[in-house]
């Protein structure tokens, strides 16, 4: 067939493990994206110095030295010295891992509530619909505080609890943006198609609309890594966040509150650290997506 | 006399429009409302009409993507409409769709062979273990290669896409493939690709189609009966030849006499229709086609006009219009 | 329109008896005694026994829960139990402030958000687009507080930061432009970044319609394309952002005014939770509520008014 | 009467900042008064509210009967004099021509108004637990009046000093009572209506904003020099040192230990420091394993560094403590010698007990600053000695509830002996019949202290009672129920406008003969 | 090489010499339109055809240059009554855009703005191009309607695209297009997103404009229908280039090129009974631009394609009734069989 010649743009002749193949041209996507491989650079250094960091730093995080507090950046201390005279740069990579399992295990768990509501909301419509968004609507009205107080008290005051507080708020923003995703994938005509060729409503939720839903939720979920970690650091003041001596960013920062004006870098250290990494995530979300899209060309 | 593989009766399909102060339903857009036909056994019988005028909803009705109004929907002698949710999955099988947008009707996340595979295993049509050379069978009859079988849809020109459609439909060995607007969006050199392909698959697979188009040279080339449609009506019905060389109704005749023909010699005298069509929503009395037809009288806009065959119709061959026989005779008045 | 608004109105009242069932439980849920808090770390038990009778927290829930529910009907919100007010003046004093810091605080999201949006889309892909969503990124993951403070530091006491003095705002209250500015920006800033990426990436679809086309081939000179016509059709979906961020806004606001010791809304709510005044909190929430939905509903008309498109019923 | 020979002791006593800068400018009458304080008063009734903001407002504007200098000595208030008559009553000489802000006397039978409303249990006053053992006020005559004890109670003048024994007028009581009959809540009436004897009167409240008292020109005994007091809110620390920093307050009021240094360092502020009666203390509860255990308690209160706490967290503002009183408190022994600091000994103290390996416990503490600073260095000086502490941070409200409730290991809180008597500060912590709420959050239950205390606070005689004191200091040192940590330093940072201020040992800011430069 | 203006019996209002425009995209150019010659002549129809992607619609916009980004006009001239449109100034272009050379697109739902009236859409242009007031140009407006036909134009001018059908749209379209009397009109294509009935209207209101206001045009569609129809002049188009040029009654009478052939006989008709025959068709389809063929483009599908066809690029060569074809089989270089008849093929 002459089609052949015409469309041999790509040259694969024999049939490779689709998988692989997906994953290869997603890869190569994924690889010629400058800002997704900043990201993903800057995302592979930090789960490194995350996971291999605490055992190379210069002082134990927890260690205070009182006669040393609120030193500014020395060679000795290369990021100064906090309230306790614990050494900030040691405590920033100590407490790494802890601040991406916050941000991420809140985000995860509000994503996954949120995009479940939200495709349960905008495919099924009607009433369903109806219900599930007034009760966004009304958890989008409810102070925050008040929900994260009533879930520590129900379920206990530890970090975990905290997570999934944090996690309650955002759910309603996932599901609002999933759910108009929804609306104009579902119209899509291949929806119909596979309708038509008897699928399940669960098939086309999870394989269909799921995957074409996507881009919004990655960008929206980057974006969230940052408030997350700085919601959970705002309920510490209610004794609801990150616990003494625990380095968790966010709890530095609020730490740090306190001596913005004689030592600003205890407060200002954590809060550019946080930024890096919402930095790299938002860097990697943004060529994510376009990888994760077969229209655009590799 | 071949058999009757899908019989409509009186389908009406209405789509609530939500409003007033508690959102509930204050009207209805009369998309399909009261169209019987039958398709038989191995033909392709196209509708025609402007856009609006309910062919796709027709088409989505009977495959109850949406769930109609009111009506009946025998296929093969068994009421669709009546079958209970999983019980029309499995009979999915038997009746296909293929869509106009080759960019929107497949997914553009899965490979050629992920969608088959799909296709495949929903209905379960061959054992697993030769599904692999199902596919490749499929990409051949559409005339793909079995090759090409691992790409994106993206990767694909439009037409091949539209190749990918019909692998889809065919793979679960349905006996009725209702193509709405099929070839619409292609080139016409592509489009001549896609039709021939069509043909050859009914003759190959014993094929029936409902063929649902606004191009009034495909219809003519493919179907061997027409229906034509106006706002949600039917307004005539008949074998191809009938309705191309002696169509009967008004609106019919304007349609045909619209279409530029590709001959520069070609002089037509071109009815030319005012305005455009109606609102759906709240539909004109009487017959519907009286706001825009030449020949409408008082009677045309009170009574609406029941499909009838009259003299010098072939037989099958019907039209609803009041003055059929006074059009043609040449002896209607307007007043 | 007026029907719309009616509906959305009608709409909103299942929203708001959610709330305060959900606050009524919540406010309960919690751990602390609001006698024992009121009472302090040094009262006795029939001390406590007597408050709590006195406040009516010994009724059993249902009943509390509808004297708490006919009382906002017929517009009584019962007294504060920290300093027995009316709960209804507790909140009249300080609703003006926290709506007007809110709401100028919108403005300054909205304004900046644009303008960086805007320039950032008008200049996609090149360093300056680049810089301009980096900033933002900026803005999101700043806290408040820290912004809050710094901002103190550099331009209300101002001395020392740079060659002459720059402490021309107040850091504390609310009234004269002087107090404003600095809580505005504050709370703006998450806003403005939020509102920036929007409308750039609004911009950069709306920029490619057919319509754009349109206006290019009649003439139009670029700087009238892109605030004309492509803006008012960007800020469609903007404006339901802007909705949504008007809530966040008053969230935020409560450590806004705790920084900038303003009397409103946010902080008495937190001073509330945790002296476990009830009759404050629970008639707090539902107000909050009611100025969320409220916004919502403008957003929406002005979203209907902006987007033809829409039928107004 | 009692004010004046107060004030010149007290004028020189402040702080040397004041007077240094008080040459330059020229202190002269009138003038407002900022004041920037953390939070807000509760309420302005006396008997109403138990909160050191609300004391702060209403010193100015009630008087009680008794006063206390800056020593914590008594000296006469609105009582000229007073004597026990008998062992359980007391007689008190009132003040004579002294008229409310409303123009009504000042007499006995205002006194008993009083006294009888505070313990008024419909009015469910917060202050009641200061007066609970009087049984009977008499009205001897105009200006006399008599307290009938349940049993001889020895610091009831003490008690009469607190500001809990502010004097209302007595027909704004009747007019509160009047509301209260038609549904009003205790106290209402007065909050709108604070009528009181005081040197000021309230001119505004603007609820969780302002406050502004104003002068009372008709005060009986020398009037005040400011014009106006005005009382802001500012929950901000930072945001608190801008507004004085800029001129917009003059008073920022407390200052956070970490911020002295930039006020010692800014023209034109100083630091004021003033020794308080408070004690902040980790608790154990000794119900619970390991702290049965008296031997683990002394080893936790030795290892731990108190020096360093005060010195580098607080910027040296307290002293360390060793038993629950501090020294300018009556009953306070300065002889007793506390546990010492000595990580080494605490080491085989433990090991003695069985816990050489350390163990794992937890530390509870409220959202203060301070507290969590103590905490997380007591946890990691602990973490020597093997033990292992969890810090958690607890909500105020629960961390109340749950402290008395006595599901905590160690815990970390304050106590202010307002009264100035050592009654006040260690009955209601240790005696065991004030398990939980009342106080004795370590459920501290020891028979020989229970009966030292009950005795101490029965005994008519100072010097039996001191040597009572005494012996439960010891008990207490010992026995170590709590860690003292220290009693702390009042810090407020004022402007160099302001002359004549001191503050209080409970906290109260002394505003009366306070001047303002122009 | 021939001139575009020699099959012309006009004056031309618009010379396209070799005009070159490419996408420059991150890992190759696209050359859209790739030297392209044609001309229009004054007061007459020329039409472009092609199938999808050949370039047409970059033409026309090359010719307004509107070119966005990433895309670049890299080539060629473009005469507008004599004069070089690529060497003027944006600020001179923005005065020809609309005014003398206008434009109306294929979409008329998506191609108006959907926030504005009707009335200021089309008023805007008056008050660019003719300095009114914005009172008088909202009557000019309403006036322009009632030209190309729309009933009550008073209250039309107060209404939003959405209020209105597509035809009306598309006519709102063209009152925009011709508000300053524009000597050229370029369509592109029109009527393809419109239904017959409506399609037929617009085209009569078309023929029926030029005829009054007597100003060319350029039809740019993918209906062989539409071409036979309107236009006086044909430029057949595929990937980026023309490869045929002429009167239109040669083009459907007496096509040269294999491709205009093969597109005439694949297009299935409802005026004639073809029977039950095949329709004919082009193999293949047309190559994705970033992978050209090396000599003619159209050889991959060419029937006829030898050698030759494969390896080098014909030029645009004038044929023996007067018009221009671009295939080697018109010329003396021809390597295949002498005898080929191209368009043997038509059954009509
Ligand atoms: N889901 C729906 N809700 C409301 N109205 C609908 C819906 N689907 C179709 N309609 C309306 O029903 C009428 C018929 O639509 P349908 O799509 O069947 O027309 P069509 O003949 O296929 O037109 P086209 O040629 O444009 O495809 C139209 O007026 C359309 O607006
Ligand atoms: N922004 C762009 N980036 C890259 N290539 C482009 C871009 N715009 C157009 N092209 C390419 O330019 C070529 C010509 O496009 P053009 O729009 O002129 O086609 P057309 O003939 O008008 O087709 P249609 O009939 O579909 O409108 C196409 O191959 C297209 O892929
Ligand atoms: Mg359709
Ligand atoms: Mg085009």
């Amino acid at each position: 067939m002459r089609e052949e010649i015409n469309t041999g743009a790509a040259q694969i002749k024999a049939a490779p493990n689709p998988t692989l193949v997906k994953l290869s041209t997603f890869w190569r996507k994924l690889t010629s994206s400058k800002s997704a491989v900043v990201g993903g650079i800057l995302i592979i250094a930090i789960i490194l110095i995350a996971l291999i960091g605490p055992y190379f730093v210069p002082y134990s995080p927890s260690a205070t030295d009182t006669a040393n507090r609120l030193n500014g950046p020395s060679l000795a201390h290369w990021l100064g010295t906090d309230n306790y005279g614990r050494d900030i740069f040691s405590r920033i990579i100590d407490g790494m891992s802890i601040t991406l399992y916050v941000g991420f295990s809140a985000v995860l768990i509000g994503m996954t509530v949120g995009v479940f509501l939200g495709i349960i909301s905008g495919y099924y419509g009607g009433k369903i619909d109806t219900i599930i968004m007034r009760f966004m609507d009304i958890l989008l009205a409810f102070p925050g505080i008040l929900l994260a107080l009533a879930i520590v008290a129900v379920l206990g005051s530890s970090l975990n609890n905290v997570i999934i507080a944090v996690a309650v708020f955002s759910v309603p923003v996932f599901a609002r943006i999933v759910r108009g995703s929804t609306l104009s994938v579902k119209k899509l005509e291949y929806i119909d198609a596979v309708k038509a060729l008897g699928a399940s409503d669960a098939r086309i939720i999870f394989k269909h609309i799921l995957p074409n839903v996507a881009s919004p939720i990655i960008v929206q979920a980057t974006l969230s890594i940052a408030t997350s970690i700085l919601s959970a650091s705002g309920l510490s003041f209610l004794g609801l966040g990150a616990q003494p001596p625990m380095p968790e960013w966010g709890a530095m920062l609020a730490d740090g509150r306190n001596y913005m004006y004689d030592a600003p870098h205890v407060a200002t250290i954590p809060g550019i650290a946080i930024v890096i990494v919402v930095l790299a995530f938002n860097l990697f979300g943004d060529g994510l997506r376009d990888a994760l899209d077969p229209k655009m060309k590799n | 006399m071949p058999k009757e593989l899908l019989k409509v009766k009186d389908l009406k399909q209405y789509f609530p429009i939500k409003g007033g102060l508690l959102g509930r339903t204050i009207n209805h857009v009369k998309a399909v409302d009261g169209i019987t036909f039958d398709v038989y056994e191995g033909e392709t019988v196209s509708i025609v009409g402007e856009s609006g005028c309910g062919k796709s909803t027709t088409g989505r009705a009977i495959l109850r993507l949406d769930e109609p109004t009111a009506g009946e929907v025998e296929f093969d002698g068994e009421d669709l409409l009546a079958l209970s949710k999983k019980d029309m999955r499995k009979k999915r099988k038997d009746l296909q769709v293929i869509f106009q947008d080759p960019y929107a009707s497949i997914n553009p996340r899965q490979t050629v062979r992920q969608i088959l595979e799909e296709a495949l295993e929903i209905q379960n049509v061959v054992p697993k273990n030769e599904r692999a050379k199902k596919i490749a069978d499929l990409m051949e009859v559409v005339g793909l290669g079995a090759h090409q079988a691992d790409r994106f849809p993206h990767e694909f020109s439009g037409g091949q896409r539209q190749r990918i459609g019909i692998a889809r439909a065919l793979s679960v060995d349905p006996k009725l493939i209702i193509a709405d607007e099929a070839v619409s969006a292609l080139d016409v050199s592509i489009q001549a690709q896609v039709i021939n392909l069509m043909k050859q698959l009914q003759r190959d697979f014993a094929l029936t189609y409902l063929f649902i188009s606004h191009d009034l040279g495909v219809v003519r080339h493919i179907s061997d009966r027409v229906i034509v449609m106006y706002l949600g009506k039917i307004v005539e019905i008949g074998d191809k030849t009938s309705i191309f060389d002696n169509p009967h109704h008004p609106y019919t005749k304007a349609l045909l006499s619209a279409i530029p023909v590709p001959d520069p010699d070609a002089q037509s005298e071109r009815v030319l229709l005012e305005g455009d069509v109606p609102s759906p929503i709240n539909p004109p009395q009487g017959c519907r086609f009286h706001t825009r037809c030449p020949f409408a009288t008082e009677r045309c806009r009170v009574e609406a006009p029941e499909l009838r065959n009259i003299d010098g119709m072939k037989e099958g061959h019907m039209g609803a219009c009041h003055f059929m026989e006074e059009i043609k005779n040449g002896t209607h008045q307007v007043e | 329109m007026f029907q719309f608004i009616v509906r959305r109105l009608i709409q909103t009242i299942p929203v708001l008896i959610g709330v305060t069932i959900l606050t009524f439980s919540m406010v309960r849920l919690i751990p602390g005694d609001p006698a024992q808090i009121m009472a302090g770390e040094s009262a006795s038990q029939e001390q406590i026994e007597l408050t709590r009778e006195r406040l009516g927290l010994n009724d059993p829930l249902p009943v509390q829960y509808f004297d708490y529910v006919s009382g906002v009907v017929t517009g009584d919100l019962g007294n504060s139990i920290r300093n027995g007010r009316p709960v209804a003046d507790e909140i009249k004093v300080r609703i003006g402030t926290t709506v007007s810091l809110a709401f100028y605080s919108t403005l300054l999201s909205v304004f900046l958000g644009i303008i960086f949006g805007v320039f950032a889309a008008v200049r996609r892909g090149k360093l300056s687009d680049t810089l301009v969503m980096i900033a933002a990124l900026f803005g999101l993951s700043m806290p408040n507080f820290w912004l809050g403070l710094i901002l103190i530091q550099y331009f209300a006491i101002g001395r020392d930061v740079l060659f002459f003095n720059t402490g021309w705002f107040l850091a504390s209250g609310w009234g004269t432009w002087q107090q404003m500015v600095l809580p505005v920006i504050t709370l703006g800033t998450a806003g403005a970044a939020i509102i920036a990426r929007m409308t750039r990436s609004s911009m950069l679809e709306v920029i490619d319609q057919d319509y754009i086309r349109t206006a290019r081939a009649k003439g139009v000179k670029e700087r009238i394309v892109v605030y004309r016509h492509a803006l008012k059709n960007a800020l469609i979906p903007v404006v339901t952002v802007v909705g949504l961020q008007f809530g966040a806004l008053l969230g935020g606001a409560v450590i806004t005014e705790n920084v900038f010791a303003i009397n409103g809304l946010g902080r008495l709510m937190v001073g509330a939770i945790n002296s476990r005044d009830f009759p404050i909190v629970q008639s707090g929430v539902l107000v909050f509520a009611f100025l969320f939905v409220f916004v919502n509903i403008m957003v929406d008309v002005i979203y209907r008014l902006l987007n033809k498109r829409i039928d107004l019923n | 009467a009692c004010g004046s020979s107060d004030d010149d002791a007290t004028g020189d006593d402040t702080s040397e900042g004041t007077s240094e800068d008080a040459n330059d400018a020229p202190a002269a009458e009138g003038g407002e008064l900022v004041i920037a304080t953390l939070s807000e008063a509760v309420a302005l009734d006396p008997h109403g509210s138990n909160d050191t903001p609300s004391s702060n407002v209403a010193y100015n504007i009630y008087e009680q009967l008794v006063v206390q200098d800056e020593n914590m000595d008594l000296q006469p208030g609105l009582a000229t004099s007073w004597e026990m008559i008998e062992d359980t009553v007391w007689e008190f000489y009132l003040e004579e021509g002294v008229t409310f802000h409303d123009g009504t006397p000042f007499n006995a039978e205002v006194v008993k108004a009083n006294i009888d409303r505070i313990l008024d249990e419909a009015v469910a006053s917060p202050r009641s637990f200061l007066f609970n053992m009087i049984n009977e006020v008499i009205v001897v005559d105009e200006y006399t009046v008599q307290f009938v004890t349940d049993y001889s109670f020895a610091p009831l003048p003490a008690h009469l000093a607190h500001n809990g024994g502010g004097m209302i007028s007595q027909a704004v009581i009747e007019a509160d009572y009047e509301a209260m009959a038609d549904g009003g809540d205790p106290g209402a009436t007065i909050n709108e209506n604070p009528i009181g004897t005081g040197p000021f009167k309230l001119d505004y409240w603007n609820s969780g904003d302002e406050m502004r008292l104003v002068k009372n020109e008709e005060y009986w005994g020398e009037p005040a020099h400011l014009d106006s007091i005005v009382f802001r809110v500012v929950p901000e620390d930072g945001t608190r040192i801008a507004d004085i920093e800029t001129n917009v307050a003059h008073i920022s009021d407390p200052l956070s230990p970490s911020d002295v240094s930039r006020i010692e360092n800014t023209d034109g502020i100083f630091v004021n420091r003033t020794p308080s009666v408070s004690l902040s203390y980790i608790g154990f509860n000794v119900q619970k394993e390991p702290f049965t255990d008296v031997r683990v308690r002394q080893a936790i209160s030795m290892a731990i560094n108190k020096d360093a706490i005060i010195n580098d967290l607080y910027g040296g503002a307290g002293i360390p403590a060793i038993g629950p009183i501090a020294p300018n408190v009556f009953g306070f022994d300065d002889s007793i010698e506390g546990l010492e600091y000595d990580v080494e000994a605490a080491r085989e103290l433990l090991a003695e007990a069985g816990y050489a390996d350390g163990f794992d416990t937890t530390i509870w503490t409220n959202d203060s600053r301070e507290r969590i600073d103590a905490a997380t260095v007591v946890q990691d000086n602990l973490s020597e000695l093997g033990i292992n502490v969890d810090v958690q941070i607890v909500e105020w409200g629960a961390y109340l509830d749950d402290t008395a409730a006595g599901e905590h290991d160690m815990f970390i809180l304050g106590w202010s002996t307002v009264t100035g008597d050592a009654d006040y500060g260690m009955y209601p912590m240790f005696h065991s019949e004030n398990h939980g709420t009342p106080g004795n959050r370590t459920f501290i239950a020891n028979d020989e202290l229970d009966r030292l205390l009950l005795e101490a606070r029965q005994n008519p005689d100072p010097d039996e009672r001191q040597a009572l004191y005494s012996e439960a200091q010891q008990i207490l040192v010992e026995e170590a129920p709590m860690l003292y940590i220290h009693h702390q330093e009042f810090l407020i940072a004022v402007s160099d406008d302001v002359q004549g201020l001191w503050q209080h040992p409970t906290g109260i800011l002394m505003l009366k003969d306070v001047t303002l430069a122009q | 090489m021939v001139k575009a203006t020699d099959i012309l019996d006009q004056e031309p209002i618009l010379e396209v010499k070799d005009l070159q425009t490419s996408f420059f995209t991150d890992k190759f150019e696209v050359k859209a339109v790739d030297g392209v010659n044609f001309a229009v002549p004054k007061g007459k129809t020329l039409g472009i055809v092609g199938e999808s992607g050949s370039g047409k619609s970059i033409t026309s916009l090359s010719i307004l240059r509107l070119i966005q980004n990433p895309g670049k006009i890299i080539g060629g001239e473009i005469l507008f009554k004599g004069e070089n449109i690529l060497k003027k100034s944006e600020a001179e272009m923005r005065k020809i855009r609309g005014n003398e050379i206008s434009m109306i697109f294929q979409e008329p739902m998506t191609s108006l703005n959907p926030v504005y009236t009707v009335g200021q859409q089309i008023s805007e242009s008056f008050m660019i191009h003719q300095n009114m007031s914005k009172k008088e140009a909202m009557k000019r407006s309403a006036e322009m309607l009632e030209l190309v036909g729309i009933p009550s134009p008073k209250q039309r001018v107060k209404q939003y695209p959405h209020e209105l059908s597509g035809g009306m749209r598309q006519r709102v379209m063209i009152a925009i297009a011709l508000a300053c009397d524009p000597e050229l009109l370029i369509a592109d294509e029109p009527t393809t997103a419109l239904d017959v009935t409506i399609q037929a209207q617009i085209l009569e209101l078309m023929k029926d404009l030029q005829d009054r206001l007597g100003m060319s045009i350029i039809m740019i569609t993918h209906d062989l229908g539409v071409v036979a129809e309107t236009c006086d002049y044909v430029a057949v188009m595929y990937m980026g280039k023309v490869v045929e040029y002429a009167k239109v009654r040669d083009v459907f009478k007496n096509p040269k090129h294999p491709y205009t052939v093969g597109l005439l006989n694949s297009l299935p008709r409802h005026d004639i009974d073809l029977g039950d025959v095949e329709l004919q068709v082009i193999e293949g389809s047309v190559p994705s631009p970033d992978n050209l063929p090396k000599g003619c483009r159209f050889a991959p599908r060419c029937p006829f394609a030898t050698e030759l066809c494969h390896e080098k690029l014909p030029d645009l060569e004038q044929s023996d009734n007067g018009n221009q074809i671009r295939c080697w089989i018109y010329t003396d270089e021809w390597d295949g069989d002498q005898e080929v008849d191209v368009s043997a093929k038509r059954t009509t």
